[in-house]
């Protein structure tokens, strides 16, 4: 049963074709990882499929709020407990119980410290247990393990294999191995998009061209 | 020259101040566009030749 | 050939460019004509040679109104039906009604000081103006400051609409607010009714020339912010390969 | 919804959240107008009404910017949009935070200050009623402008060019409540034009605003 | 320092940078005081110097926390300690910068703005001065505050709050210098004060706000 | 030639001690991997020697203002392009040439492209170019290599060898291979600070414990 399918998908960011012609489809238990140079257009995908800016071309199956994104930024509050974060977060997707995703990224022993005094690689785990506790079946991260220590990334290698195994799906975007030998990967430099006629603007400039 | 009587300086100061932004307007409505025009027609002979 | 053919930037650049001249040669003609006609007027027995000031005033004050509702029309038509000209032609008419509205804000200002006896007065037909130029400010600052033009064609789009609702909401709270306090005949604006011919036809013809300088200006700058998209858009294309 | 409510009220109590400063303002402002104005009563009472209400006014556009920046910058927005809660109840949520934590607590303190500036005591409940009306709109106007902002950087003072002028009708009718309740006149009609305009701002403005942020996180 | 002070020149000017939008506030706020206060010139005129002045102290404090705060968000702050720049070399410049991008403008449309509110004729070259003079420890004070309150997530009402009793001896000074001017009294004692209060300012405050921004930065 | 030497520093961050004891010295053309899972005190280690708070104990010995600090965040003004960014920096150091870090960063394309509008492995290299142009001989590197593709990471090794080679040193903390084979490690896993009876207080509260 696929997830999600991406067919002959562009888009654009600041008024340019990033990438195009991208197709590719995710089953249930199936990872994807995205790969490809600085600037390819890797964030800008992501943020397409999430739903946060319109493709320019082509088209997108998958069920309705299926997706839970995580972005370079984290959106913790830093006043707020580990805690009172994560629970915001799950209250948000109607969901309470936080614990096994506390676990799962070994933030038990901080769940009471603000957010705002915790070490880079802390913040980051904060960020995926969010994911963690969205419930939702298709993940899509934008470079999860930044800042990550070795010992984290095979952590969430774990969780991820988890959710797999759960009938879930991930789309993740690196330039780091994850140790997820099973997950297929699809390099976006070859999508990379061309300069030359295209049929439908990709931004206000390109209406002019 | 035609007579303003005592409101002259009143009546001078409107048209002129009017037709001062009138003109700062029209000024810079051209020159932006010329310009443009300008700008434009280089990007386009260099991708020409 | 439906009108929203012209929305489409070739087709605007040719007809436009094609219209230009006669527009402009039209606009110098009547303007020229209008203000210098009213300049050499007769005196008004009462206001004295300042009734000259009407013919600025008044076709001023008229088109900055006018050109506010034309940004609307040309703002709802970009939301609605994505006519990428239509934006531009928006952001294009907002500094002239900027400039009408500060013309009208200061030949006000000038008669108010021989009429009046002072420059400014809340009074609550100049108070809305004041409103006007204030909402073609904000207008005007969230254009520039937004980059991407898209997201800036959308949201100054949406400031319109909401900006239009709240100018008209003011308009009204002004008028309730110095209700009582309104300065009597002296302040009176309305002698129009009784204006004679001699006024009339100056001012008219006077109208029609800020009007079709308005039409001339807003084509021009319409066809410089197209130009710039392109170059934009060329240059981004460059960048790229 | 009620998670996000409960979430920005939380953060407002917070160290640094802001709670109060919107009242110690409020208080500052009040007491350095004496300063510019001189002091005596003759001078402060006709003003006193006004001088509140832009207060209030103040104060306000000053914690706008908290609505929405602070989220879109830590990424919260962007995870927010793609959660499943309505955009326009997002908007519409985090106006009435503000509002619960800047107006309601300078509502509440707004008498006290008429003191300062010798408003007469039969205007006090005038200025209450007319505040708790009025600042409603306030709130919802200024999440609407935070939200045609909330893009660029430090838009400060963009958002006070563009909400200031939404603020006019509002201004106009608060302020005349209490001057005719002041000098014994008939405050039901401003009051009655009051409570239109919040009422359509409530109902309308979080769609526009919704529609903005749209167009700012993609 | 050179190159400093031309980045922030240019940043303000930039899109999104906020040049002249403190002009554009400052004339809002003149335009909305009426509303308040009533149309009336026997009711604005005496209030007029105390209005121009306050307005163009909020300007000045709603533009306060780009000083800083900018260069802290995105780190420049940390390596501009970290560069060989005195630390109180750049505070003076960043209050500079401030200057010139905020106040000097508001200076200059002051003057249109005392129209609007019938200041009279003569106190005009009094607003000129008395602001010219005392603008410059506006910003010297208000980058002070920006320094105590930078780390703070969106400090603008706790800025607001430790700055403003800074602002009341050269509010009144300078309130006062127009309203001797205006009058045909002797500005001249007011004005000597304005002058020395800025002197001290700006040759003081730089110090004590390089300290403040080291142990916000540690 | 010793170009820092580090004496049994101890490092606090929000009042508590996170590493301590800690000795290391640098010469020139060494370069110093800094290892150690997330939250152990790497950042607040850097920072210290960085000059931006000051140590709990211990001490540092090194030239004045030879030290240029890269930190998570790049200091970058989104509106000014990428020249500009670098040309101020350079200014600050009292340098003029941008050119030689355009070019071994790989950023001369974007050379004017506002840099808001550039990919997160973009601004990171603007980031590290801001180190080249500073010409310190030290250079203290928090994670510089976060978000950037594999290309870039060689390359980046490939100019702090350089930097090496001309009398330079450098200190870097990382989770990632480098392959910098050459550099020394330090793994901070063994400073972490222990509870217990100290006798300075690392913060305001410990004094009163
Ligand atoms: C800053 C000040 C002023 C502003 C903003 C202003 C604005 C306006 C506006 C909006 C109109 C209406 C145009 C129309 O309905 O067609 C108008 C008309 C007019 N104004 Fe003014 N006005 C100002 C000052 C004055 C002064 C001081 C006088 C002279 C005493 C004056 C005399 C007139 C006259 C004679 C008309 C034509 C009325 C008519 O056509 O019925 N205005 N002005
Ligand atoms: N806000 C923006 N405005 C204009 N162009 C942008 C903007 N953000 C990114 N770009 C450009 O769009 C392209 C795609 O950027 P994107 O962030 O998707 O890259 P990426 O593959 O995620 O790179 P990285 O690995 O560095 O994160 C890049 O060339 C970048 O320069
Ligand atoms: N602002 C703060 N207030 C209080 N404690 C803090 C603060 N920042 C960090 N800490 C704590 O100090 C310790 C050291 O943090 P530091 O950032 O130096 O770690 P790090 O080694 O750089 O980790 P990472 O690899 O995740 O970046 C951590 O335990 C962290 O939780
Ligand atoms: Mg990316
Ligand atoms: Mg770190």
């Amino acid at each position: 049963m696929s997830l999600l399918t991406v067919h002959d998908l562009a888009v654009s960011r600041g008024g340019l074709r990033a990438v195009e012609g991208v197709s590719f489809s995710l089953d249930a238990g199936q990872a994807l990882i995205l790969r490809g140079p600085n600037g390819v257009g890797k964030t800008t995908l992501l943020r397409t499929i999430a739903g946060l800016q319109p493709a320019v071309q082509g088209r997108m199956d998958m069920a309705e709020d299926a997706v839970a994104y995580a972005a370079h930024a984290d959106g913790l509050k830093t006043t707020l407990t580990v805690a009172e974060n994560l629970r915001f977060w799950a209250a948000v997707f109607g969901r309470r119980d936080i614990l096994p995703a506390l676990q799962a990224m070994d933030l038990t022993a901080l769940e009471d410290r603000p957010a705002g005094s915790l070490s880079a690689g802390q913040k980051r785990r904060l960020g995926l247990a969010r994911v963690l506790v969205s419930g939702r079946p298709i993940w899509v991260l934008d470079e999860p393990t930044v800042s990550l220590d070795a010992e984290s990334v095979t952590r969430f290698a774990a969780v991820i294999r988890d959710q797999l195994a759960h009938g879930g799906a991930a789309l993740i975007a690196t330039h780091i191995d994850l140790g997820l030998t099973e997950a297929a990967v699809l390099d976006l430099t070859a999508c990379r998009a061309r300069p030359g006629a295209t049929h439908r603007p990709a931004g206000f400039n390109e209406a002019f061209a | 020259m035609i007579e303003l009587g005592k409101y002259s300086t009143t009546v001078l100061a409107a048209y002129g101040v009017s037709l001062a932004l009138l003109a700062a307007l029209i000024w810079q409505t051209w020159t932006a566009n010329a310009r443009a025009r300008r700008d434009l027609e280089k990007q386009e002979n260099r991708r020409n030749g | 050939m439906s009108i929203w053919e012209y929305a489409n930037p070739v087709k605007f650049m040719r007809s436009s460019g094609a219209a230009l001249p006669w527009i402009v040669g039209a606009a110098v003609i009547c303007t020229v004509g209008g203000v210098a006609w009213g300049f050499l007027t007769p005196e008004d027995y009462r206001q004295g040679s300042t009734v000259k000031i009407v013919f600025l005033h008044v076709p001023a004050a008229m088109m900055a109104i006018n050109i506010w509702v034309m940004m609307l029309v040309a703002s709802l038509i970009w939301l609605i039906r994505r006519h990428h000209v239509s934006a531009l032609a928006a952001k294009a008419a907002a500094p002239i009604g900027a400039v009408m509205t500060l013309i009208a804000l200061a030949t006000g200002a000038i008669w108010g000081q021989p009429m009046w006896g002072t420059w400014w007065e809340w009074d609550p037909r100049l108070t809305s103006f004041l409103i006007l130029l204030l909402f073609y400010i904000g207008y005007i600052a969230l254009w520039s400051a937004v980059e991407d033009a898209d997201s800036a064609a959308d949201l100054t789009g949406v400031l319109c609409l909401v900006g239009s609702v709240f100018a008209l909401l003011s308009r009204y709270a002004v008028l309730f607010w110095n209700q009582g306090l309104h300065q009597g005949a002296s302040l009176s604006v309305a002698p129009g009714e009784r204006m004679s011919a001699i006024y009339r036809y100056p001012l008219y013809l006077s109208m029609l020339g800020f009007f079709l300088l308005f039409l001339a200006l807003l084509l021009i700058r319409t066809r410089t912010e197209i130009r710039r998209r392109r170059l934009a858009a060329l240059q981004a294309k460059e960048a790229r390969a | 919804m009620i998670a996000l409510l409960i979430r920005d009220l939380r953060l407002a109590t917070r160290a640094g959240g802001g709670f109060g400063l919107a009242v110690a303002f409020f208080l500052i402002l009040c007491a350095l107008v004496p300063f510019g104005v001189g002091p005596d009563t003759s001078a402060l009472r006709p003003i006193a009404p006004g001088i509140l209400w832009l207060g209030a006014l103040l104060a306000c556009l000053l914690s706008l910017d908290r609505i929405f920046a602070l989220d879109y910058e830590d990424g919260s927005l962007d995870l927010l949009a793609t959660a499943p809660l309505p955009l326009e109840g997002v908007v519409a949520v985090k106006a009435l935070a503000h509002w619960i934590t800047t107006m309601l607590p300078l509502v509440v303190a707004a008498p006290l200050f008429g003191l300062l500036l010798h408003l007469p005591a039969q205007a006090v409940p005038w200025l209450i009623i007319s505040l708790l009306i009025g600042t409603p709109a306030m709130s919802m106007l200024g999440a609407f402008g935070a939200a045609v902002t909330v893009g660029l950087r430090r838009g400060g003072l963009l958002l006070s060019l563009l909400v200031l002028p939404l603020y006019i009708p509002t201004l106009i009718f608060g302020t005349e409540v209490i001057r005719r309740g002041q000098e014994g006149g008939d405050p039901a009609t401003p009051l009655l034009f009051l409570a239109g305009i919040t009422t359509g701002v409530i109902a309308l403005i979080p769609f526009a605003a919704a529609a903005a942020l749209r167009i700012n996180l993609r």
